[in-house]
């Protein structure tokens, strides 16, 4: 097959950037883009992926070597393979725009490998390689191959499967995100950790104590921070009705200022707005272990009867959980970052793991864009659950008729083969 | 319009990014490449104004003689001791040879490894004084803490050197981090993924928007 | 099998000691009183169980697990001149974890006479990376800057820069960590982007690291990744071990003092094991001693 | 091998090192001075540390650089979005920096999005699909089965739109086990972690300081 792209390309790419002459579907794209286009690659692809085979100038053994387009990439990698004769050891492998050169040296590489991956070739222009192998009895003579032409693709065929689970789930989402805002209610089991923390909240009242509450020790750009002060303003209107006082210390201005809101909010919900203290919410410091060891003091001094941990946290989480857990205070823990969640597992009475944390806060504050990604979430993992039974099936079938002869997973069905990603 | 502009061009750029993934033709990683190299110096940026914050933030404490006031005095003259050195020094200023390198050395990474080191005490303490195996829960938590704890260790070595084959306590704890616990972190792993793509669904549709909150002079 | 009898015997001879014991009164008392102790004591404990033997060390035996020698195969398949990027995304925090997996790194990439480019995606690591190559690289094995390795240095921008190098690799580092620009370093020349790395070595710390690597470059770019981590990070990294996307790992300094075993060196890692194990057997004992502390004392019926 | 001498500009370094690691290490006493101040130098030098690494690793070779030199002039537009991140600092421009966070967050919410799609989900899926039998692999067969089990009853753990009922709970229950072993094996792996870290502390204190080598 002759490639079609042995003659120089209509829309040949300018200096700038800007292709000229703008073709229809580009101008049209470029309006809705604006300025993002002015950095768009150009040339187009348009000319079939070509391979070639190598021509040799001489009757000595020469490599025999082909080439071809990298399929799936933005264009600009050419895949080069040969055999080697024996006694070749090393390819200089070497690339021109014409068969007769000049051509430029790439690299030097082992021949054993039989390949060369060549990644920075301009798109949709025809190159030729030239290899000469290299081994003890000098060099053999040059094998020229070409022209071929690295072309860009539309769609990577390598990720449909990435693109079916994306698409799955992001319906989901929107769906349920459509349906909460048209009114429809949306079923969340009560979180168990939600009785834990009114329990909590109760036996201070009971004791006559405060009831400390940790929002984590990120700012709000963590989501974590978000869905702890959206638990914390139901925290504060349980305290409110029971006229229990809190402290929430915080260590960022944005997430303080929100605190505040947030349990000045709860304590007007539960139609006390009177017994609101401004001096619940504290700002201590943004350094975590000076923020740790303030909260550490709050402990010791204030002996709060519930210690709720709910957020992002990091080391500081064991020196948190021991202190308050040393004082007897009940405590509750929550938090996303799963590999703290051992220490608050064994120190806490009851701890909110991972996803948890998120569900609770959608479950309190009934807010579309959180539930939306829940039910979404949740309707997933069924899609997941269910593949990966039709697929362990499926596998289990295909290893019985093919039983593996020495090592384990080398051949997998062809429905495990579509899920790898590339 | 203060608000709306970003929101668009958020989402914008979010969608860009995500059909970068699946379209490789230039005329989408072309825009892709850009906001790659675009995105690193802003961020660079980002990093700059917290210093900044810093700079505010201690000064108004010192201006006014907050709490500790004289160590935040240590904080900002450190901060603008290692600026002007870095600046005075400058591209070369990572030598080994440099006065950067050297408070680099001196300062940055002797501290910076302290402070983390003194977490191994806390394990310690918290581990007598607040792991309680209350319930079959936290039962098997500890039973895998401690095999987990013996075989990665040359003592568990030690231990179970002529134990029969498969058994030995390095083998244990290789088998519970590749079996039992594996299964568990997948689940979790797969739950975050769907957490991320969510959210990262609703700032491209302009419906997370609570960084245009945080964003200007709130 | 007899010496895991025996084992288990004594575990069992223990276990009915202290059944026995704690149903005495007196002890069960003192026991409980013990929850009481000031912790200080324990950092005390601590303090001289890591400190003991590193004076008078035991030399325990260290022994290969697969996962280890899963990496030091895939780095040991390399051939002369092939190219690898050696991340380094670490600070001094996690130094004593890391800095001997990235000498021994360094150093059987070196034996191999393979070709390194090293790059650092946290702000804190360049030094260390520099400090590591100039010892073992440079002094050692007389490689040479900018012909057999480069140092790329600190670049800002976390999953956007290891996309940026799957596009091209001098484009996102225009100079090394000098600010030589990569034009005139002759190994540059021929690294373009991701795609052209036989094998990326990540020793990573946390974020920015090996999992975002495998994120978004490892089937992306096809990338073969192996991974010296954090014991903190590592159980995470089971998960992509176990889907081929990483190759092999290095967890923590028992990870690193297992690779310093088989690339036959006697590094920082080995030297800490004993301290190691000795801790290890604290913290087990914290555990146990604690929990019996807390059974004593509801068997007196204190909370 | 000798301790440092603090004569010298590194065996000063080295002492005035250790020195500090012992303020910080104070702390385990009880909050001092020596530790605060340890403390606040730190997050000045380090903050100090970041600005430069910024600059010279990232905003000048990146964006001043080949700007001055009339090479990627369009590196002027994120080099003007991240001077609009300062506009914070006046109250009347501070929308300018929404326009900034807006290619920060727009980015990483596209990069993240595929990156997890493809690497934690769709290939974490992928590794899942396990054959229950294996023919002549009795081991494996069931290491895959209680893999699956493991995998299956964490995701029922992880399942809000149900209530833990009958069936389901007892699945969830199980799942919960599987949590607490890996749990068990995290604690674990973080004692390793942090204990490691103080032993690379005290082997800085006896070699570079005191001087003194025993292995």
């Amino acid at each position: 097959m002759r490639p079609r792209a042995s003659r120089p390309s209509p829309l040949r790419s300018g200096t700038t950037g800007l292709p000229h002459p703008v073709p229809r579907l580009r101008a049209t794209s470029f309006a809705v883009l604006g300025f993002l286009a002015l950095v768009a690659g150009v040339a187009h692809a348009q000319t079939p992926p070509a391979t070639a085979r190598a021509t040799t100038t001489s009757s000595l053994p020469a490599l025999s070597a082909a080439a071809a387009d990298v399929q799936n990439d933005n264009g600009q990698a050419l895949h080069v393979q040969w055999t080697a004769p024996a006694g070749v050891e090393q390819v200089i492998v070497e690339r021109g725009s014409t068969p007769a050169g000049p051509f430029t040296v790439l690299d030097t590489v082992s021949a054993e490998g039989g390949s060369f991956d060549d990644n920075d070739v301009p798109r949709g222009k025809p190159v030729f390689y030239r290899l000469t192998g290299l081994g003890a009895h000098g060099p053999t003579p040059p094998a020229v191959i070409g022209p071929v032409v690295a072309v860009a693709q539309w769609f990577n065929t390598g990720r449909t499967n990435v693109a079916f689970f994306s698409v799955i789930f992001f319906a989901f989402v929107l769906f349920f995100l459509w349906s909460s805002r048209g009114g429809r209610k949306l079923f969340v089991r009560r979180i168990a950790g939600i009785d834990a923390i009114e329990e909590a909240v109760g036996r201070a009242t009971e004791m006559g104590r405060p009831v400390l509450f940790v929002p984590g020790v990120q700012d709000i750009d963590d989501i974590q921070t978000m869905a702890a002060l959206v638990i914390l303003e139901s925290v504060a209107r349980t305290a409110a009705q029971y006229e229990t006082k809190m402290i929430v210390p915080t260590n960022y201005p944005v997430p303080f200022t929100l605190a505040q809101e947030m349990v000045k909010n709860g304590f007007l919900e539960a139609g006390r707005p009177e017994s609101y203290d401004p001096n619940s919410v504290r700002y201590i410091t943004s350094e975590q272990f000076a923020y740790v060891a303030a909260i550490n003091g709050i402990i010791l001094r204030d002996r709060p009867a519930a210690n709720l941990y709910l957020g992002a946290f990091f080391a500081e989480s064991l020196i948190l959980a021991e202190t308050g857990f040393s004082t007897g205070a009940i405590q509750v823990a929550g938090t996303a970052n799963v590999h703290q969640l051992p220490f608050m597992v064994v120190a806490c009475d009851y701890t909110l793991i991972g996803e948890e944390l998120y569900a609770a806060s959608a479950y309190l504050s009934r807010e579309p864009r959180l539930l939306s990604t829940l039910k979404g979430s949740d309707y997933m993992k069924v899609v997941i659950i269910l593949l990966l039974l039709i697929g362990s099936v499926i596998e289990t079938s295909f290893v019985l008729k093919n039983p593996p002869t020495q090592s384990l997973g080398q051949v997998s069905s062809p429905f495990k083969s579509w899920f790898r990603t590339e | 319009m203060q608000r709306q502009i970003p929101l668009i061009l958020t989402g914008v750029i979010g969608f860009v990014m995500l059909l970068y993934f699946f379209v490789p033709h230039p005329f989408i990683s072309g825009p892709g490449h850009f906001f790659e190299d675009a995105v690193i110096i802003v961020v660079a940026f980002a990093i700059v104004l917290g210093a900044a914050n810093l700079l505010t933030f201690n000064g108004e404490i010192i201006a006014r003689r907050g709490k500790d006031w004289p160590y935040k005095v240590v904080l900002l003259v450190s901060m603008f001791a290692m600026i002007a050195i870095g600046l005075v020094e400058g591209e070369r200023y990572l030598e080994p040879e440099t006065v950067f390198s050297w408070m680099y050395n001196t300062f940055y990474a002797s501290m910076q490894a302290t402070m983390f080191a003194l977490l191994a005490f806390f394990i310690a303490s918290a581990a007598f004084r607040a792991f309680r195996i209350r319930n079959l829960e936290a039962g098997l938590l500890a039973v895998a803490a401690l095999f987990v704890m013996l075989g990665r260790v040359p003592i568990g070595n030690v231990i179970s050197a002529h134990w029969p084959n498969g058994i030995q306590l390095p083998q244990i704890s290789d088998w519970i981090m590749e079996n039992p616990q594996n299964s568990a972190k997948r689940a979790i792993l797969m739950g975050a993924a769907l957490g991320v793509m969510s959210t990262g669904l609703r700032i491209i549709m302009g419906i997370e928007g609570s960084f245009a909150r945080s964003g200007g002079n709130s | 099998m007899t010496s895991l009898l025996v084992f288990l015997a004594i575990l069992a001879a223990v276990a009915l000691v202290v059944a026995f014991l704690i149903r005495i009164p007196s002890v069960a008392t003192t026991l409980a009183r013990m929850r009481r102790l000031d912790r200080r004591w324990i950092f005390l404990a601590v303090w001289v169980l890591v400190m003991v033997p590193l004076l008078f060390p035991l030399k325990l035996p260290v022994a290969p697990t697969a996962r280890a020698m899963q990496y030091y195969e895939q780095i040991d398949r390399l051939k002369a001149g092939d190219i690898v990027l050696l991340s380094a995304d670490f600070d001094p925090a996690a130094g004593p974890e890391l800095v001997p997996m990235l000498k021994t790194s360094i150093m059987q990439l070196c034996r191999k006479k393979v070709r390194i480019v090293g790059d650092c995606l946290w702000p804190g690591g360049p030094p260390l990376l520099e400090q590591a190559f100039s010892e073992v690289a440079r002094d050692t094995f007389h490689y040479r800057y900018g012909e057999d390795y480069v140092n790329l240095g600190f670049k800002e921008g976390r999953e956007a820069v290891m996309l940026a190098m799957g596009n091209s690799i001098p484009g996102t580092f225009p100079s090394d960590f000098r600010g030589t620009p990569v034009s005139k370093l002759p190994l540059m020349g021929k690294v373009t982007n991701l795609r052209s790395v036989k094998l990326l070595v990540n020793v990573s710390a946390g974020y920015p690291g090996t999992k975002e690597w495998v994120q978004q470059t490892q089937s992306r770019f096809n990338l073969k990744i192996i991974s010296g981590c954090t014991a903190v990070s590592a159980p995470e990294y089971y998960a992509y071990l176990q889907s081929g996307q990483l190759l092999g790992l290095l967890g923590g300094m028992a990870g690193a003092a297992e690779y310093e075993k088989m690339a036959g060196v006697t590094g920082a890692a080995t030297k800490g094991m004993d301290a190691q194990s000795s801790v290890h057997l604290l913290v087990m004992l914290c555990i146990l001693l604690g929990n019996l502390a807390h059974w004593a004392a509801r068997r007196l019926g204190e909370r | 091998m000798h301790p440092a001498n603090p004569l010298t500009f590194e065996g000063l370094g080295v002492w005035i090192a250790s020195l500090l690691t012992l303020f910080i290490f104070s702390f385990l006493y009880k909050d001092n001075p020596f530790y605060k101040l340890a403390e606040h130098l730190f997050v000045g030098i380090s903050a100090g540390y970041y600005v430069m690494q910024e600059l010279w690793a990232v905003i000048y070779p990146q964006c001043v650089k080949p700007v001055a030199h009339g090479e990627h002039l369009l590196m002027i537009i994120p080099g003007v979005l991240g001077l609009f991140l300062f506009s914070r600092f006046i109250p009347k421009a501070g929308w300018l920096s929404r326009w900034s966070l807006a290619i920060i967050i727009g980015a990483y919410a596209g990069i993240k999005t595929t990156g997890f799609a493809q690497g934690d989900l769709v290939a974490q899926f992928q590794a899942s699909i396990l054959p229950l039998y294996v023919p002549g692999h009795l081991g494996a067969s069931i290491n895959n089965v209680l893999f699956l089990a493991g995998l299956l009853s964490t995701l029922v753990f992880f399942f809000f739109s149900t209530e833990h009922k009958g069936a389901i709970k007892g699945t969830a229950q199980l799942g919960v086990w599987f949590l607490m072993v890996s749990f068990g094996a995290a604690y674990g792996f973080t004692v390793m972690a942090r204990v490691s870290l103080l032993i690379g502390r005290f082997q800085y204190l006896l070699d570079p300081w005191l001087g003194v080598t025993r292995f």
